[in-house]
């Protein structure tokens, strides 16, 4: 395969600058008072920038319940993110989701579940409609390490697996389950192994490598494209920040193990990869960050700016 | 006219909405080569290939799930859970998922599925084998739950909820696919949330579903005998509730008995009382009485499952108390 | 007296079981150094350790299914679901395994075993963290399900169900866990099955349980300023179920409302609805009526949510409205 | 390890005529008239008399709905398993179980479930308990291959390993998950490649070559008593007969299919094998056969002249 080239690149920085300063500023607010959880993916947004990056409009992706970047990376809009953060009107949800159950569907990006591992099934779905229809799209099903351990899992791996499907599942390793590290949960150090247990392909990348899960996800993609899927892709990442806004992660991991990972900030690393290989100057990821930062103060004032829903417009939606 | 068994009108209505719109199509445990456990879809597979008879690996959760995914990119799944007591492993998927998908994302998706299930006693197929479990999916907003009780309404009811938009969970009864009744050639279609009252009657209003119907038709016979008029009314559908068919029958009559299979506490039949008890109780001239099974799993022990269930004895009884003879 | 918050409360009654029956181990996710999602158990991996305070996997299916086997080898396991939203995961080890094994067997086994978990909302936790879904377990036969409204009865409800040989579901409030009120320091018990007058009146019997016994609690004040004598019956367990309380409390006021935080249609008052309706019909001189919470999931939005759920005025307004006011 | 010797040959020889006559006589009980379904194990015997056959009375079991094989080698009485199908009170369940659900308690089989899966996760909280209490016994849960697409399946496996729990899982694999060929619900085609999930070992052996079965279960009992556990057996074997009674097993599956797998006989073979190697006559073998019959014209004279529950007793044993 050649090289993923300065343009793709870039694009992918932009996006994991997108995700990196949308959940910063989603914290902020959230301190300020908004409702609900929110679950940040603060370290991890190399993986969904990679494997979004080589997605077409007409794939589709689901996730879970972090995941905000795994939908900017899909290209869901800011304001209207922000404003379900708000329960506003203008939200994706018109504040009926919040944080956990963001959907675009005219982007393909089926939603999200507070229920973690359901995205997996749901996803096989999608992909047997996809395969039934003759389409060549594909289906990505984002989820974390702990997800793996579900139910809910095995059977949509099972079903994806036995029927050939066109779905790429895409595990964002960070190590925990909420607080349970892996090895409390689980015996296996490498969690694509998982994948022996359906005969399909588990493949490894280092998930704070944007170039490395580009690469690995630009592959797959392709396969899955080709008929040869599912494939499972884990990247190994960790999140800096805690659980969701009021854990602050500290009763289960130590300040060292956490101040390392931090030293393997992806974003950083890719801006170093990029200007060392000349790809781009510090100027121009500069400006793609300020353009990001303008952007993120419109997507607040437009959420702030929203209405409300009003209190009845709670039993709409229940039935089509 | 002629007469279809129940079983073979769920098929035709199944062929039917697969001839009519390509993007029917239906998943489950071995309803292919096997022609699922209750042979409703037997020889479907020949007409329709594997392709959209889709036989599954045993895993519920996965079913309910992938019927969901494919109900939100063009296709309208109808998938089998083989059994209504297997549903529970599918439950997390339709309570959380199938039921509020919808809703979480502000109405951007429609969840146009049909999950078939059966359930019921009476074939000594022990614990887990003979439930009836409505009452957990009817208390879920953004489900419909439909429960036939003959043939007819079987194949109306069944194609209506495959051309529905929202998601229907369509319990069929074990001990009814060997029952016939009059089947029209013709095409029709019956709507969700319409009861029908199966039998008038001027003294008890027996509101009822599923299996019961019969059993209410066959106590009124008796009670017929006796100089007891009963209607009994059809509620066909728990969710869309035909709230107005129940209030005026039991306006009529004054006096009200509910009828189930499942476990009396907490069975959909409790909220019919319910309802009944806030909103015709100017009309009431005798408690509202509800006629439904034991609470127990359902034994093994054919004499004990009889003892459990609810019969048309149970109702005659019921009923003979209620009018005080 | 000391005043202990629900969190507390349950806290110490885990911690004095624990010490006073070697038997009794907890498993969950995110129990040990996290200290449960609400930190009910905070501090016990401390005091007990980690064989004892078990951190599982996210499986809610094999915490379910392995607290039964670990009940039937000698163990007395007490097993948290994070959320009863997550408990569907569970349900079919919980309704077809746990429910119904002692039965299956012929009485060969007991299964004494809690599950814990959480429900309710208002806290903008969204669809999937926030409902109210125990009118599922209390249909089926072989669980009890116990739901504590304040600190007391929490502490003295939770240890009778550790000690207790069936299998129990124990439902706690999350809106409760910071709610104080006077616990003793010496050692008490509440039995399953007895509810409790939490305040006494003529006018309006109010038949309620949970987060709901506060909103009750909260209209009879206002009530009071009326004249609407309200007596507040907090049924604490919902299987086993004390009708003696609820029809003498409805014998004496003529007038019953049933008021819950689930979803109106088929949630657990329907049940207690038609209780009334059967066995305390002579003695009403209103309609039966339900506050509960509109048919909706919950929504994301704060006022959305507070719109959907059941909340004091709503059962104020309900009151007048049934007192002719 | 020491070869098996001929007594323990002759254990299973025993085990597997009781389970193989038993279920000959049931059918044909059922077919003059026994309530409920029956879901026979004809072809799968040398898997449970193998397993069981070095299990000690302080071991435990658990199976599925085609439990009565699993059941009479831990050593359950035939009569009063027959009683249970006969639905009669002095059955294991006084009647209220029935062919899915036969346990016996006082010899550890904790039961059957009618719900394929149920017991994987049953089986990890006994091994647990077993575990806690310092104990050496080990518990076994029996299964089909159909019951490894379960989410219960994943969830229970998980978690047993992931605690290093004295289980032994048996799934006795007859290629079929009822009519469905493994090809067609799942791509592996050894089973045993389901453990790789969970990084523990699976094992796969001929499930119609008793020794081969024995060998490999004494070795992975003695494994998982010394906290080598948990271990996946998977028994290669088919059933010649359908899925229950009233499946002719036809419709799925060619005659030719079936007649190659009744050659490979496990009674049969086994027999040959202990006459051959001079371990056993054939009179000895015979005369365990005649025995055999007699102690189940015992046992349908006990369940025929059993009492019935009466309807009342319906209503106890729901609650303790
Ligand atoms: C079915 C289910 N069980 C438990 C939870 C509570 N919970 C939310 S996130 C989480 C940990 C999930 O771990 P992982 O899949 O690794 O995702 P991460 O949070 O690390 O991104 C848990 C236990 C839940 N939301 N859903
Ligand atoms: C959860 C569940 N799903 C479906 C069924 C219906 N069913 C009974 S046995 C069976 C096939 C099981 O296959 P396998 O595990 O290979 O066992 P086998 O019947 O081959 O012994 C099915 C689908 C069930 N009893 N439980
Ligand atoms: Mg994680
Ligand atoms: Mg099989």
């Amino acid at each position: 395969m050649p090289e993923i080239d300065a343009a793709k690149l870039k694009e992918i920085y932009t996006s994991m600058v997108k995700i990196r300063f949308f959940e910063e500023r989603a914290i902020i607010e959230y301190r300020k008072g908004l409702p609900g959880f929110i679950h940040a993916s603060i370290g991890q947004e190399a993986i969904p920038a990679g494997v979004c990056a080589f997605l077409r409009e007409d794939d589709y992706t689901i996730t879970t319940h972090r995941g905000h970047g795994d939908i900017i990376a899909k290209g869901a809009q800011l304001d209207r993110m922000m404003a379900e953060l708000f329960a506003k009107k203008t939200g994706y949800c018109k504040g009926k989701g919040g944080s956990m159950h963001i959907a675009d569907v005219d982007r393909n990006i089926l939603g999200a579940t507070g229920i973690v591992g359901d995205g997996i099934p749901i996803a096989a779905g999608v992909g047997t409609a996809l395969k039934m229809q003759g389409l060549d799209s594909i289906m990505v099903a984002f989820f974390g390490d702990g997800a793996t351990n579900s139910g809910a899992f095995h059977e949509g791996m099972g079903l994806a697996a036995a029927w050939y499907l066109p779905v790429l599942f895409v595990c964002q390793n960070n190590l925990y389950q909420q607080s349970t590290p892996t090895r409390d949960y689980c015996r296996l150090t490498d969690i694509a192994d998982r994948a022996k247990g359906y005969g399909i392909p588990g493949i490894t990348v280092d998930g704070n490598d944007a170039i490395a899960v580009a690469e690995v996800a630009r592959e797959a993609i392709e396969k899955c494209r080709k008929g040869e899927g599912p494939i499972l892709i884990v990247g190994n990442t960790y999140r800096t920040v805690g659980h969701h806004m009021g854990d602050p992660g500290t009763s289960y991991r130590s300040k060292e193990e956490v101040e390392e990972w931090k030293k393997k900030d992806p974003i950083k690393r890719l801006r170093q990869q990029l200007v060392q290989n000349k790809m781009a100057t510090d100027a121009e990821l500069d400006e793609i960050e300020n353009n990001v930062l303008r952007e993120l103060d419109e997507a607040v004032k437009f959420a702030q700016e929203s209405p409300e829903p009003t209190p009845e417009e709670a039993l709409e939606d229940i039935y089509a | 006219m002629r007469e279809l068994t129940y079983r073979e009108a769920l098929r035709e209505a199944l062929r039917e909405e697969m001839k009519r719109d390509p993007k029917v199509f239906m998943m489950g445990e071995e309803i292919a080569e096997y022609g699922g456990s209750y042979k409703v879809s037997q020889g479907l597979l020949e007409e329709f290939g594997h392709e959209r008879i889709r036989n599954t690996p045993l895993a519920e959760a996965a079913i309910a799930g992938a019927a969901l995914g494919a109900s939100l990119v063009g296709m309208r799944p109808v998938a089998e859970i083989m059994y209504i007591d297997f549903s529970f492993i599918a439950a997390d998927q339709i309570i959380n998922q199938i039921a509020k998908l919808r809703y979480m994302t502000g109405g951007m998706v429609k969840v146009p599925m049909v999950m078939r299930t059966q359930g019921g006693g009476g074939v000594a197929a022990g614990p887990h084998h003979s439930q009836s479990l409505e009452a957990i999916f009817a208390h879920i907003p953004g489900l419909f739950v439909v429960m036939p009780s003959n043939a007819y309404d079987a194949k109306g009811l069944l194609k209506t909820s495959i051309r529905e938009d929202n998601p229907v969970i369509f319990i069929e009864h074990k001990k009814l696919y060997g029952e016939s009744c009059p089947v029209p050639e013709e095409e029709y279609t019956i709507p969700l949330g319409k009861g029908d009252i199966k039998r008038e009657g001027n003294d008890i209003s027996i509101i009822t579903y599923s299996r019961c119907v019969n059993f209410a038709l066959e106590a009124a016979e008796e009670l017929a005998k006796d100089g007891v008029d009963v209607e009994v009314v059809d509620i066909r559908t728990l969710k869309p509730l035909d709230e107005a068919i129940i209030l005026s029958s039991v306006q009529k009559t004054g006096k009200a008995m509910v009828v189930y299979e499942a476990c009396r506490t907490g069975g959909f039949g409790a909220e019919i009382a319910a309802l009944i008890g806030e909103k015709a109780f100017d009309y009431l001239d005798a408690p509202i009485r509800r006629v439904a099974s034991l609470d127990s799993p359902v034994s093994f022990n054919p004499r004990q499952e009889q003892y459990i269930l609810v019969n048309p004895e149970k109702i005659q009884a019921a009923a003979l108390e209620m009018m005080g003879k």
